[in-house]
C-alpha cells in the first residue's frame, strides 16, 4: 500500500509520471538557457500524455504527444534557433526580494486553494476497475465531435483559421 | 630550321636582349650564324598585321601609344605605353574593325630592369589573335587594372600582384591569391630568395 | 517575404575540407537565410609554385611537374608543354608519335570527362554513377598503364615524340574499347539525362551568357555551353586534329544541364577521333631527332591546346638556355573559376553545389 | 494474461516485463544490423561492387564489427557545444524509434504486440519526437552545417508527416479502426484484398512520404553529404553517432513494417507461417527503399517542400475524398 493505494502497475506508473512532470516543470522554471527550457517542456508534455493514457484517454494522450511534445516543441525550438537568442542566449535578470515574496505568496495561495478544493470534493469511487483499452475512445470522441457538437467544432475551426490568417497578415506588415 | 632562327633573332634582339644581354651570343647557335637565312615570311606578315593595328590604335589614342611592333612566329606583338594600357585594350575590344574580345593569356615576366605584362587577345568573330604587352619599372611597379573592363583578368592580376609585385590601380579586390596574406616578397621575381623571405610559422613575416 | 523582416547574415565557410569542393578549396559564403548574398572563393591551398620551380629545370625535367597540374588529364598537360617547346624549335614529329599522342590525349579527355560525370552526380546526391564511371575509367587507366607504366602521372610525352611505343596489341585494345565506351555513353545518357530530379536540379541553374563567357575569358565546355563554338582543336588546329572528322558541340542555354550534356557529347566526339586515329596509325619511330640538351631559341612563345577543362596554354620566355627564363601556365580551371562568384550571388544555398560542380575545376590546376 | 494496471505488481511480473522488453530490444538490434548489411549488399550489387565480405562468412558480421568499433571509439564533445544537450539529443532521437515497434503486429499470435486501439496514432505521435532529438543535436553541436541540417530535417519531417498521416487515413476509413491488428484482419476479409489495391494512391503517397520521413535519398537533405558534410550529426562520434545511425535504421525497419501492415496485408498470407510472410513483405519494402537510394539523385530543398505541400498533400486529400465517396457508393 502506498498513500492508501494498492501497488499496481498503474500506481507506480502514476508516481513515475508525476515525478517526471514535477522535475521537468522545475527544470523548466529554473534553467536559464531557453533551449534547455524548451526541452524540459517536452518532459512535462510527455508526462501529461502518460497521465492521459493512464486515465484511459489514449487518443487524447497520443494527440498530446503529437501536437505538444512533437509539433509545438519543434515550433518553439525552430523559432529559438532562427533568432539570435537561441544560438547563444541565456535569459537574464535578477528578481528583487519584493517581487520574489509576492510571487511566492501568490503561488502559495493558488496551491492552497487547489489542495483544499481537491480534498473537499467527493470523488466517485477511486478503486473501480478501469478497463480503458477495451473501449474505443476514438469512436466516442468522433461521435461527440461530429454528432453532438458539430456546430461548435466547425465554429472553433473557423476561429482558428481566422487566427492563422490574422497572424500571417501581422507578420507580413505593410507592403 | 634556318627560317625560325631568323625569327628568333628578331624576337630576341628586341625583347630579351635587355633582360639578358650576355646570353644572346650563346642563344644564337652556330648553325644560324653559318648561313644567314632569308627573313621568315611568317614574321614579316605578322609584323605587317601588327603595324596595321598600330595605325588603328594611334589614330584613336594618339601617337606614341604603341611603342614597338615585333613578332614571334606568326603572332604580332604590340608594346603599348603603360599609361594608355587600359584604353588601348578597351579600344581593341570595342572597335568594330578589331574586336579582340577574348583574353587568352595574361602573364607577367620579371626582366630584371622592368616587369612586363603580356596579353594574348583573340578575336572570336575573325579567329585572329595578337599579343599586346606593356612594361612597368620594377621598383614602382604600377599598371592600370583591366579588371573593371575585363572581369576575367581579376584573378590573373591578383596572381601577378602576388607573385611579381605589380600593383594594379583600380582593381576591385587586389589581395594575394596564391600566397597567404602574411607572405613576404614576390616569389616570381628574379631576385627573390626563399631564404631571406622565409616567413615564420603561422604566416607572420619575419622581421 | 517582405524586406521588413529583420534577418541576420550568416557566414559559412565551405571548405577547405569539404566533400564537394574536390580538393582544398575554400568558399566563404555570406548567407541570408538560404540565399547567397556574397561568395568569396579562396584558392592557393595547393600552390606548389610550379612556374617558379620550372625556371630551375630543363625542359624535359618540367614534364613530370605538369602531370601534377590537372592530375585528371595529365597527358594533355604533358602535351601542352612539349608542344610549345616543339613549336619554338619548329621540330618535325614522327607520324606515329603524333598519332599515339592524339590517341592518349583523347582517351585521357574521355577519362577526365567520365570522372566529371561521376563526381557531379555524386555532388547532386546520386552515388551510383560515381561507381559506374570508375569502371570505364579503369579500362583507360589500364591502357595508360600498359603504354607508359603509370596510372595517374604519366610523364609520357617527350619533346620530339613520345617516350615509349605502344606495346604489341595495345592499338587493338584501344579499338575494342571504342564500341564498349559508346555503349556506356548511351547508357549514361539514358540513366541520367532524363531523370526528372536531376533535370530539376540543373536546368536553368547557373546560366552563363555569351557576353559573360567572353568577358570572363571562359574556355572549354564552360564557353561552349553558351553557344560559342570555340574549340582550339578546330579553330587553331595543332597536332593532327585537322585530319580528323569531329564536331564542335555547343550548348544553347549555358546552364548546368548544358555543361553536363556537353561532357557526354565530347566523349562521343573524342571516341570518333580515337577511332580514326587508331585506323590510320602508321608504323615508324616514335621519337624524332632531338638534341640531347634542348635549348629553346631566345624569344617568347605561347601555344595553347584544348585541354579537358578549356584552353590549356604554355607561355615560354626563353633566353636561349636549356631552362626557361619564365614559364607561365594558362590553367583553364583557374580562369574558369572566376565566374563562380557571379554565378552564385543571388542563388540559394542548395544550388551552390550544383553550380560549383558544373564549373568543373581541378584544384591541382587552379593552384598550380 | 497479466493485466498490469489492476493486478498488484510483484517482482516476478516486473521481471517478466523487463525480460520481454530486453528480448525484443535485442531482436530489433539484430534485425537492424542485418538491415544495414542488407543495404550494403544490395547497393553493392547495384553498383557492381561486392559489398562487405570480410568479417565473418559473406561479411555477415560486418555490421556487428562496425557497431563494436563505434562503441569503443572516443566520445568527443566539441569544446563549444552545448554539453548537456549534445549528450541527450541522440537519446531523444533513439528511444522513440524503439518505442514505435511496440504496436507493429509481427505475427498472427500478437506475441510481441501491444494491441493498442490507437496504434497508428501512436506510431505517428512517437516518431515526431525523434525530430526533436535531431533538431537539438544539430543545434547543440554549435556547427553551422549541423544547424542547417537540423533546421532542414525539422522542416522536412514536419512537412512530410502531414501527407504520411493523410495517406494512412484512407486505410483507416476502410478498416474502421486505428488498431493495427484490426487493420490486418480486415485486409484478410476485405473484398478488394489487401489495401494496396483500393488504396493505391494512398500507398504511393505513403511510400514517398515515408522515404522523406526517413531522410533517405532522394530526400536525404538533412544529411546531404555533398552539401552539409553530414548534416545534424557532423560533430558526433562513437556511440552517440551510433545512436543516430541505429535510430535511422530502426525507422527504416519500422516504417517498412508499418507499410506492410497497412497496405500489404501484414502477416496475412497462405501456406507459410505468419511471421515469415511478414518478414518477406517487410524485406521487399526495405529493398525498395534501398533500390531508390541507389538510383536517384538528391532533390533540392525548396523543391522538396514544394513537392510536399503542392503535390503530395492535395493528392492525399483527394484520395480521402475518393475513398469516402467510393465506400458510400459501393
Amino acid at each position: 500500500m502506498l498513500f492508501g493505494l494498492p501497488i499496481t502497475g498503474a500506481t507506480i506508473t502514476y508516481f513515475v509520471l508525476a515525478l517526471i512532470i514535477i522535475v521537468s516543470g522545475v527544470f523548466m522554471l529554473t534553467l536559464t538557457n531557453v533551449m534547455h527550457m524548451a526541452v524540459s517542456l517536452v518532459g512535462v508534455f510527455l508526462g501529461v500524455a502518460g497521465i492521459f493514457i493512464l486515465l484511459g484517454a489514449d487518443f487524447v494522450g497520443l494527440v498530446q504527444v503529437m501536437v505538444y511534445a512533437g509539433a509545438i516543441t519543434i515550433l518553439m525550438v525552430f523559432a529559438l534557433m532562427l533568432t539570435h537568442r537561441g544560438l547563444n542566449g541565456h535569459l537574464q535578470g535578477e528578481v528583487g526580494p519584493f517581487r520574489g515574496t509576492l510571487t511566492f505568496l501568490s503561488v502559495a495561495i493558488i496551491v492552497g486553494t487547489l489542495l483544499y478544493a481537491i480534498r473537499s470534493t467527493p470523488w466517485p469511487g477511486s478503486t473501480t476497475a478501469l478497463q480503458p483499452f477495451h473501449q474505443s475512445t476514438v469512436n466516442l470522441i468522433a461521435n461527440a465531435i461530429f454528432h453532438q457538437y458539430t456546430v461548435a467544432f466547425e465554429l472553433v475551426s473557423a476561429v482558428l483559421t481566422v487566427a492563422l490568417v490574422g497572424a500571417a497578415v501581422i507578420a507580413r506588415k505593410e507592403e | 630550321m634556318a627560317e625560325d632562327k631568323q625569327a628568333d633573332k628578331v624576337a630576341s634582339s628586341e625583347t630579351v636582349e635587355k633582360a639578358a644581354p650576355e646570353k644572346t651570343a650563346k642563344a644564337a647557335p652556330a648553325k644560324a650564324a653559318k648561313a644567314p637565312a632569308p627573313p621568315d615570311p611568317r614574321v614579316e606578315q605578322a609584323k605587317q598585321q601588327g603595324e596595321a593595328i598600330k595605325v588603328a590604335i594611334e589614330q584613336k589614342l594618339g601617337a606614341g601609344t604603341v611603342e614597338e611592333v615585333i613578332a614571334s612566329k606568326e603572332v604580332p606583338i604590340l608594346r603599348i605605353a603603360s599609361a594608355k594600357w587600359r584604353e588601348a585594350i578597351t579600344f581593341l575590344r570595342d572597335d568594330p574593325e578589331q574586336r579582340f574580345d577574348y583574353i587568352e593569356l595574361f602573364a607577367g615576366t620579371d626582366y630584371k630592369d622592368y616587369i612586363e605584362v603580356v596579353l594574348y587577345l583573340h578575336a572570336m568573330s575573325r579567329g585572329t589573335y595578337i599579343s599586346v604587352k606593356t612594361r612597368t619599372p620594377r621598383e614602382q611597379a604600377v599598371l592600370p587594372s583591366l579588371a573593371p573592363v575585363f572581369p576575367g583578368v581579376n584573378w590573373e592580376e591578383r596572381e601577378v600582384f602576388d607573385l611579381l609585385g605589380v600593383t594594379f590601380e583600380g582593381h576591385p579586390d587586389l589581395r594575394r591569391i596564391m600566397m597567404w596574406d602574411g607572405w613576404n616578397g614576390h616569389p616570381l621575381r628574379k631576385d627573390y630568395s626563399e631564404f631571406e623571405n622565409m616567413p615564420q610559422r603561422g604566416g607572420e613575416p619575419r622581421g | 517575404m517582405s524586406t521588413s523582416l529583420r534577418t541576420e547574415e550568416m557566414i559559412l565557410n565551405v571548405g577547405p575540407q569539404h566533400p564537394s569542393t574536390h580538393g582544398v578549396f575554400r568558399l566563404v559564403v555570406t548567407l541570408d537565410g538560404e540565399q547567397i548574398i556574397d561568395a568569396d572563393p579562396v584558392v592557393g591551398y595547393l600552390h606548389r609554385g610550379t612556374e617558379k620551380l620550372a625556371e630551375g629545370l630543363q625542359y624535359t625535367q618540367i614534364i613530370p611537374y605538369t602531370d601534377r597540374l590537372d592530375y585528371l588529364a595529365a597527358m594533355l598537360n604533358n602535351y601542352a608543354l612539349v608542344h610549345t617547346v616543339e613549336y619554338a624549335l619548329d621540330l618535325e614529329i614522327p607520324a606515329r608519335a603524333e598519332y599515339l599522342r592524339v590517341i592518349v590525349m583523347e582517351l585521357n579527355r574521355i577519362a577526365s570527362h567520365l570522372l566529371f560525370l561521376g563526381t557531379y552526380l555524386l555532388d547532386l546526391g546520386a552515388m551510383s554513377p560515381f561507381l559506374y564511371v570508375f569502371q570505364e575509367r579503369e579500362r583507360i587507366v589500364q591502357l595508360f598503364n600498359e603504354i607508359c607504366g603509370a596510372r595517374l602521372t604519366y610523364n609520357y610525352m617527350r619533346v620530339g615524340g613520345v617516350k615509349w611505343d605502344a606495346p604489341p596489341g595495345w592499338i587493338e585494345k584501344v579499338r575494342d574499347f571504342i564500341p564498349f565506351m559508346r555503349e556506356k555513353v548511351k547508357m549514361y545518357d539514358k540513366l541520367i539525362s532524363g531523370n526528372e530530379i536531376f533535370l530539376h536540379r540543373v536546368r536553368g541553374i547557373g546560366v552563363i551568357t555569351k557576353e559573360d563567357a567572353l568577358q570572363y575569358s571562359l574556355s572549354g565546355i564552360n564557353l561552349r555551353s553558351t553557344g560559342i563554338a570555340f574549340d582550339l582543336r578546330k579553330n587553331r588546329p595543332y597536332s593532327l586534329y585537322n585530319q580528323f572528322e569531329f564536331d564542335v558541340v555547343t550548348g544553347k542555354n549555358g546552364d548546368c544541364f548544358d555543361r553536363y550534356y556537353l561532357h557526354l557529347e565530347e566523349i562521343r566526339q573524342s571516341l570518333r577521333i580515337v577511332e580514326q586515329a587508331v585506323a590510320q596509325i602508321p608504323e615508324g619511330p616514335v621519337l624524332g631527332k632531338v638534341p640531347k640538351l634542348i635549348r629553346v631559341p631566345a624569344g617568347e612563345y605561347y601555344r595553347s591546346i584544348e585541354g579537358a577543362r578549356g584552353e590549356l596554354g604554355v607561355y615560354i620566355v626563353s633566353d636561349g638556355k636549356d631552362k626557361p627564363y619564365r614559364l607561365k601556365l594558362r590553367r583553364p580551371s583557374f580562369v574558369n573559376l572566376q565566374i563562380l562568384r557571379k554565378l552564385l550571388i543571388g542563388q540559394s544555398m542548395a544550388n551552390l553545389i550544383a553550380i560549383l560542380g558544373a564549373v568543373d575545376i581541378v584544384l591541382g590546376e587552379v593552384d598550380a | 494474461m497479466f493485466s498490469w494496471q489492476t493486478q498488484p505488481l510483484t517482482w516476478m511480473h516486473f521481471l517478466g516485463m523487463l525480460i520481454g522488453a530486453v528480448i525484443v530490444l535485442f531482436l530489433v538490434l539484430f534485425i537492424v544490423m542485418y538491415t544495414i548489411y542488407f543495404e550494403r549488399k544490395v547497393i553493392g550489387w547495384m553498383q557492381n561492387r561486392i559489398g562487405p565480405n570480410r568479417v565473418g562468412p559473406f561479411g555477415l558480421l560486418q555490421s556487428a564489427a562496425d557497431v563494436f568499433k563505434l562503441l569503443l571509439k572516443e566520445d568527443i564533445i566539441p569544446a563549444n557545444a552545448d554539453r548537456p544537450m549534445f549528450l541527450i539529443a541522440p537519446i531523444i532521437a533513439f528511444v522513440p524509434s524503439f518505442m514505435v515497434l511496440a504496436v507493429i503486429p509481427y505475427t498472427a499470435t500478437h506475441i510481441f504486440t501491444a494491441g493498442l486501439n490507437v496504434g497508428v496514432l501512436y506510431y505517428i505521435a512517437l516518431s515526431s519526437i525523434s525530430i526533436v532529438g535531431i533538431v537539438l543535436g544539430g543545434w547543440a553541436s554549435n556547427n553551422k552545417y549541423s544547424l542547417v541540417g537540423g533546421l532542414r530535417s525539422a522542416a522536412q519531417m514536419i512537412s512530410y508527416e502531414i501527407p504520411l498521416g493523410l495517406s494512412i487515413l484512407g486505410v483507416i476509413m476502410l478498416a474502421g479502426s486505428l488498431n493495427l491488428n484490426t487493420i490486418v484482419t480486415h485486409q484478410a476479409t476485405d473484398r478488394f484484398g489487401w489495401y494496396i489495391i483500393p488504396q493505391i494512391i494512398g500507398f504511393v503517397v505513403f511510400v514517398i512520404a515515408a522515404i522523406a520521413e526517413l531522410n533517405r535519398t532522394p530526400f536525404d537533405l538533412p544529411e546531404a553529404e555533398s552539401e552539409l558534410v553530414a548534416g545534424y550529426f557532423t560533430e558526433y562520434t562513437g556511440f552517440r553517432f551510433a545512436f543516430y545511425m541505429l535510430a535511422e535504421y530502426v525507422y527504416v525497419f519500422a516504417i517498412s513494417a508499418l507499410g506492410t501492415t497497412l497496405f500489404l496485408g501484414g502477416w496475412e498470407g497462405p501456406f507459410l507461417p505468419s511471421w515469415l510472410w511478414f518478414a518477406i513483405k517487410t524485406s521487399a519494402f526495405i529493398f525498395f527503399l534501398f533500390w531508390v537510394r541507389a538510383t536517384m539523385p538528391r532533390i533540392r530543398i525548396d523543391q522538396l517542400m514544394g513537392f510536399a505541400w503542392k503535390v503530395l498533400i492535395p493528392v492525399a486529400l483527394f484520395n480521402i475524398l475518393l475513398t469516402g465517396a467510393l465506400s458510400l457508393i459501393l
